[in-house]
């Protein structure tokens, strides 16, 4: 795997100080503030955090999928030379689907329960390149195929709602892969499963990255999911970003707090019993009501005064690319009790 | 399907004797009011309402089979024949104006569900509030008024060409379309924002398809459902609006057959008319299968 | 868990704001800022209007509803001076001569009161037929929809105009007539809401607690069907003041000289080529009554339609 | 399989509910055999996939269903031959905590309201006393008692889950019957009412029947653990036995299919579970389990293995218990894995 930040390569995208923003009838909220990141080709992307946290909104915004009553607000996502936010919708429909891929949480909803799964998938082929119906039903079959499908053909005719949960999210992926995009999103793919499949399909997806080279955006609220298979994180919260890492860095040692404390507030099979899970006071900031200094200074053990008062920026901390948004970043390994 | 027998069986018996329990005496009601117990006993004679009520549902139900509803009393007329001359104008009122209604609501609802707030959306909106808030009668009305009598485009009574088939159409549609417009911009409304539509989006499938296509075919669903509920609306505003235009259909007749307490036409027409929402019911529930593959597995 | 697309789903009762103010005191700002408030004031506002007016009849207008006066046939509103209106009459007269205003207004009046009561009818009717139906279930639950059914089986009018004819017209028939024009469709909708609220968890809760069907109909239930009902009594009320003017200008109705908008409708489409005032105004009086209520219900099923409360 | 004599207590417990399908109708067994005790103050997990019949148990243990065949006994009373006097009190006895803490509060009924009402129903207090335990149990659930006059939909749903419990514990039960009432929460949150539970149960001594299909938090809270695969138990022992030294094929697999965030990814090489659960109307014949176990052997398709005592403690219905390789030594599992 990537350890270290592949820099002699330019990001397969780039995305910089992006903002969402939702009108909602007490105001307007930022769903989504001052998000920044790079996504190397090949490299999996972790985008972690609870709900509200902005991460399914942040993947949205950067497919220009943000409908009324949200918008972008400001920033930049470079993507193929281009800034995504700029492209028209003709512009932007062209990219969708062919060099961005996305793969969502829940399969049975995602999916039209009303057409078939071979007339959903050549209905995507057929939107971007002029073959015919089965020229496009074979690229669906050698899809289906890639991703585990057992006797592909027939799975053309069924309806989704008539294929078990695991089987309908192979399709799903089957159907970002159709067109062989760079970058696939996929947002919180496996929560809708069971942990068998869960773990079929978190296989299957690190073997397909492994094979076809593309690179992965990968939302999930669950922290062993993203340690399983992101090369990077992100870990956000109430809309912020609050560190960045390598992967097995951050979960060796957590340099912002709230990761420190989600770490630890999260049960591992190998959590003592005997002793009350260290858990995070308080509870998740509302959208309305962004505390004004650091987002998660009210539920902070260590938050100070300036915590409260100021916003603390994300900052390069150490090596390969760490940052974090603390004035008091902690240093030891979460594993020595750092979770309070 | 056999819901829909005792449906009609039932309908049947409570139509007859409804009718035989609140209505007065058909023989009074054609004979001079000073007419002798003996003419009046000729009268009911002729048309059987001397007999035992058990005796009258009998020959009713007997006859039901080989088509015979019985004998108009004010006619004396087969009330089949006298029926079946009436459908072609009532059935072109009522396919039209439902036509109307339909062409209009797909539209302005379509249009109002992807750009809800729009000059369209709004106009929609006033016009089926309109349509909800006037009386079909006093659109009748209004519509002679205008086009009638001031500008003369079209007759105001009667059945003399296409041209009088216009001003009804316009009434009736105007009492059906409200109902359709809501159910379908309400259904695109929801379709529009189910996560298959983000799906499609996000494949870079294209907006036309999308609304046309995607969303319009899960909203097809509740449209098929609210035509099923257009039969009373389309029915009750044919019947009121042909009286108004004096239109040779058979919702005069109904009226007129109230009037005189002519049970067997109002008989016959009650029971055809539900015989009519029980063939229409099941055509929806066919066209729901062939829309729905969801169903097609459950029945 | 997984977070959606909208960000406010997450934890909307966090916001210290909710915690700590008072909220009594805003709770009109509060009203007034959600979906379809001003819509249900607007339409509140004017049938209160017209409502009023129509009960305060005598007190505004002096004119005799009732009272024939051949020497003032047909004398258009005050407007056309041309046409020998004036202000005596304002809306002109009818046929016979009768001042128009204080006919509609105490036409009005009478519309009103026979919906209100037809309403009530329909809704206790209805309300307790959907009720049953919904939690007790079974046979009985098939038995009432399947009369349900039948009711929506034939144009109702036919069989309304048959009973009215048969029965000679009096108010009391009148009310009964329109309370079972509508409470098939509070039953619809009751049964509907029941049926979808028994299915979810806090029932299933009330009866791991011990409570009984009826208690868990009455006190858990009921409560969540009241909008449903609400919206569905706005929608009827313009429905049965429209269905009461068909009947009367069909003749069916309120028996003159008792002064009905149908009623004048029907004198007047003889006129219909000389005098347009004594069809359009009571029609025009109708549709006002009606739209404010219909309005009142756009607003209100907003209002109470949660899915709409989110943006 | 305990000593004292067990609160709760299955007896080869079977459900079968008649449904309608493809292919026209047929009979879906969600429970098929269940034996299961609960001793008093144990906090017993059960955990499986979707479709395992874990929710299934739940409901037949608080009574809103009832058993094909076999027998519920709730302290020592057979649930289902219960006097009319006895039904009304039983809810006193036995509670249920559901997994969706939103629905199954009543939407306009206030947080004061719903917890009282059980109170009223079983005529329990006056209006003085009943507000008074309210707040006393607001307080217990770590909520203010100034939260009765509100709304559920103005509470955070950890502070729904709060009354939620407080609701259950109104009538006093000693067991409660909770039906993954942490899988909603965000985890943050989820560790809250984690902590919460595990306190109640030491404070009043209460009895739980845990139903999960996280085994990270069944693994943290339970003593005892039940695996359930296909409406079977199929592996039954104490919670440190059952994790460490697994001896079903599927707990072993289960255990191997949890993400887990301290494990870096090089070292998570998971033995992955073949195809997915069978349909519970189209059981497989012997083992339920064999379609997808990696040890399968012919008699595996043909008898079905009974649930048996392994080590002390410890109870797996599988014919090569004794082969199941230990946790982290999965060459031997894996080599036969396709």
């Amino acid at each position: 795997m990537v350890s270290s930040l592949p820099t002699d390569r330019a990001p397969a995208l780039s995305v910089r100080n992006l903002t969402t923003v939702f009108q909602t009838r007490e105001g307007v909220v930022r769903a989504v503030d001052n998000l920044s990141f790079d996504v190397y080709p090949g490299e999996c992307v972790g985008i972690v955090g609870e709900s509200g946290s902005g991460k399914s909104v942040a993947s949205l915004s950067i497919m220009g999928l943000i409908g009324y009553p949200g918008r972008v607000d400001q920033g930049q996502v470079e993507f193929g030379g281009r800034d995504l936010l700029l492209l028209n919708d003709k512009q932007m429909r062209s990219i969708r689907g062919t060099q961005i891929g996305i793969i969502f949480q829940d399969p049975l909803t995602a999916l039209n329960p009303l057409f078939t799964v071979g007339r959903q998938m050549t209905d995507v082929v057929r939107a971007h390149r002029k073959v015919s119906k089965s020229d496009a039903a074979a690229l669906a079959v050698e899809k289906l195929r890639l991703v585990g499908v057992s006797a592909p053909e027939s799975r053309l005719s069924a309806y989704p709602w008539e294929l078990s949960g695991g089987l309908r999210q192979r399709v799903a992926i089957a159907m970002a892969l159709l067109l062989d995009p760079q970058l696939i999103i996929a947002d919180e793919p496996t929560t809708a499963l069971d942990v068998s499949i869960q773990a079929q399909i978190i296989e299957l997806l690190r073997s397909l990255k492994d094979q076809l080279n593309f690179s992965l955006i990968f939302v999930s609220h669950d922290l062993g999911v993203i340690r399983s298979i992101a090369d990077r994180v992100i870990v956000m919260y109430a809309g912020h970003t609050l560190e960045t890492s390598q992967v097995d860095a951050l979960f060796q040692q957590p340099n912002h707090p709230y990761t420190a404390a989600l770490l630890g507030s999260a049960p591992t099979l190998a959590s003592d019993p005997n002793q009350p899970l260290p858990a995070i006071e308080g509870r998740l900031p509302s959208l309305n009501n962004v505390p004004k200094g650091c987002v998660f200074a009210p539920r902070c053990h260590f938050s100070t005064e300036r915590c409260v008062s100021e916003r603390p920026l994300l900052q390069t901390a150490g090596q390969d690319g760490r940052q974090v948004a603390c004035f008091y970043p902690l240093g030891a390994p979460v594993n020595e009790g750092v979770g309070r | 399907m056999l819901q829909n027998l005792v449906l009609i069986v039932v309908i049947v018996l409570a139509v007859f004797i409804l009718m035989r329990l609140t209505a007065g005496d058909p023989a009074r009601m054609s004979t001079p009011v000073f007419a002798s117990d003996e003419i009046l006993q000729t009268y009911r004679e002729q048309f059987g309402t001397d007999k035992p009520l058990t005796a009258q549902l009998w020959d009713f139900v007997s006859g039901l089979p080989k088509g015979d509803f019985g004998t108009s009393f004010r006619y004396q007329e087969p009330v089949f024949s006298l029926i079946w001359q009436r459908v072609p104008e009532t059935l072109l009122l009522a396919f039209t104006a439902l036509v109307l209604a339909l062409v209009f609501a797909l539209i302005v609802g379509i249009a109002g569900a992807r750009w809800p707030g729009s000059w369209i959306d709004r106009f929609g909106i006033a016009a089926s509030t309109f349509g909800q808030s006037a009386p079909t009668f006093w659109i009748g009305l209004m519509l002679v008024l205008i086009f009638s009598v001031n500008l003369g485009w079209f007759p105001a009574v009667g059945f003399t060409g296409w041209k009088s088939l216009v001003l009804p159409a316009i009434a009736v549609a105007l009492a059906v379309m409200p109902a359709d417009l809501r159910v379908i911009r309400a259904s695109m409304m929801d379709a529009l924002n189910q996560d298959y539509i983000r799906t499609a989006r996000a494949f870079g499938v294209s907006e036309a398809r999308i609304t046309l296509f995607y969303a319009l075919r899960n909203a097809a669903l509740p449209l098929v459902t609210v035509v099923g509920i257009d039969l009373g609306y389309l029915l009750g505003g044919t019947i009121v609006t042909e009286v108004v235009f004096n239109y040779p259909g058979v919702g005069q007749l109904a009226i007129d057959s109230v009037n005189a307490r002519d049970y067997p036409v109002i008989q016959a027409i009650t029971i055809l008319t539900a015989m009519v929402f029980v063939f229409v019911n099941l055509v929806i529930d066919l066209l729901y299968m062939a829309l729905d593959p969801r169903i097609r597995i459950e029945a | 868990m997984a977070s959606t697309a909208l960000p406010l789903t997450g934890d909307p009762g966090a916001s210290p704001a909710m915690e700590d103010a008072p909220q009594e005191l805003s709770w009109w700002r509060d009203f007034l800022g959600r979906n379809g408030a001003r819509t249900f004031l607007i339409g509140l506002f004017l049938f209160t209007l017209i409502a009023g007016a129509a009960l305060a009849a005598p007190l505004i207008t002096e004119h005799d509803p009732s009272r024939n006066n051949i020497t003032a046939r047909l004398r258009p509103p005050f407007w056309n001076k041309d046409g020998g209106g004036s202000t005596e009459f304002v809306l002109g007269t009818d046929g016979l001569g009768r001042d128009m205003l204080s006919r509609m207004l105490f036409g009005m009046r009478v519309s009103l009161v026979l919906a209100v009561a037809g309403l009530l009818l329909s809704m206790a009717l209805g309300v307790t037929i959907g009720l049953i139906s919904g939690l007790v279930g079974g046979r009985i639950d098939m038995i009432l929809m399947r009369l349900v059914d039948l009711q929506l089986a034939f144009p109702y009018i036919v069989l309304a105009m048959a009973i009215v004819a048969a029965t000679k017209t009096s108010i009391g028939i009148l009310i009964i007539l329109l309370g079972l024009a509508g409470w098939v469709y509070f039953a619809r909708v009751v049964r509907g809401v029941v049926l979808q609220e028994m299915q979810k968890d806090y029932v299933k809760a009330a009866q791991v607690l011990g409570a009984s069907r009826w208690r868990i109909g009455l006190r858990y239930v009921l409560p969540n069907v009241m909008p449903a009902i609400a919206i569905i009594a706005t929608l009827q009320l313009p429905g049965l003041i429209i269905f009461e003017a068909t009947l009367s200008f069909l003749g069916l109705g309120i028996q003159p000289p008792t002064p009905s908008l149908g009623g004048m409708m029907l004198d007047g489409s003889q006129y219909i080529a000389s005098a347009w005032w004594v069809i359009t105004l009571p029609g025009l009086a109708i549709l006002l009554v009606t739209m404010s209520l219909n309005i009142m219900s756009d607003g209100l099923r907003q209002l109470l339609d949660p899915r709409l409360q989110t943006v | 399989m305990t000593a004292v004599a067990p609160v709760v207590a299955m007896e080869n417990v079977v459900k079968e509910y008649a449904v309608r399908g493809q292919g026209g109708k047929g009979t879906l067994r969600a429970l098929d055999g269940i034996d299961l005790q609960v001793a008093r103050g144990e906090i017993v997990g059960v955990v499986g996939e979707s479709g395992c019949g874990k929710s299934t148990l739940a409901k037949l243990v608080v009574r809103m269903e009832s058993p094909s065949s076999g027998r519920v006994l709730i302290e020592g009373q057979d649930a289902a031959a219960l006097s009319k006097d006895e039904i009304r009190t039983f809810p006193r006895k036995v509670q249920l905590v559901f997994q969706d803490p939103y629905g199954a509060l009543a939407p306009r009924m206030t947080v004061g309201g719903a917890i009282e009402d059980p109170l009223r129903i079983h005529g329990i207090g006056d209006s003085a006393s009943r507000k008074a335990k309210v707040s006393e149990l607001l307080t217990l659930v770590g909520l203010g008692d100034r939260l009765a006059s509100r709304y559920p939909h103005q509470l955070s749903g950890g502070q729904r889950q709060r009354v939620n419990i407080a609701r259950a514990l109104a009538l006093e039960p000693e067991i409660l019957v909770l039906d993954e009432p942490v899988s909603s929460l965000d985890v943050s949150v989820q560790a809250q009412v984690l902590n919460l539970l595990r306190s109640l149960q030491q404070q009043l001594g209460l009895t739980y029947l845990f139903i999960s299909h996280d085994l990270r938090v069944v693994r943290y809270l339970c003593q005892k653990i039940a695996v359930m695969y296909l409406g079977n138990v199929v592996e039954y022992g104490t919670a440190e036995t059952v994790f460490s030294r697994p001896r079903h094929p599927y707990t072993l697999a289960l255990l191997n299919s949890i993400p887990d965030h301290q494990v870096s990814m090089r070292d998570q090489r998971s033995v992955l579970l073949r195809g997915e659960v069978p349909s519970p109307i189209e059981r497989p014949s012997g083992c339920p389990f064999h379609t997808r176990c990696p040890m399968a052997r012919e008699i595996c398709s043909e008898s079905r293995p009974m649930l048996r005592e392994i080590a002390p403690g410890q109870w797996a219905a599988c014919h090569f218990s004794e082969d199941v390789p230990a946790l982290g030594d999965q060459e031997r599992m894996s080599a036969k894995a396709p």
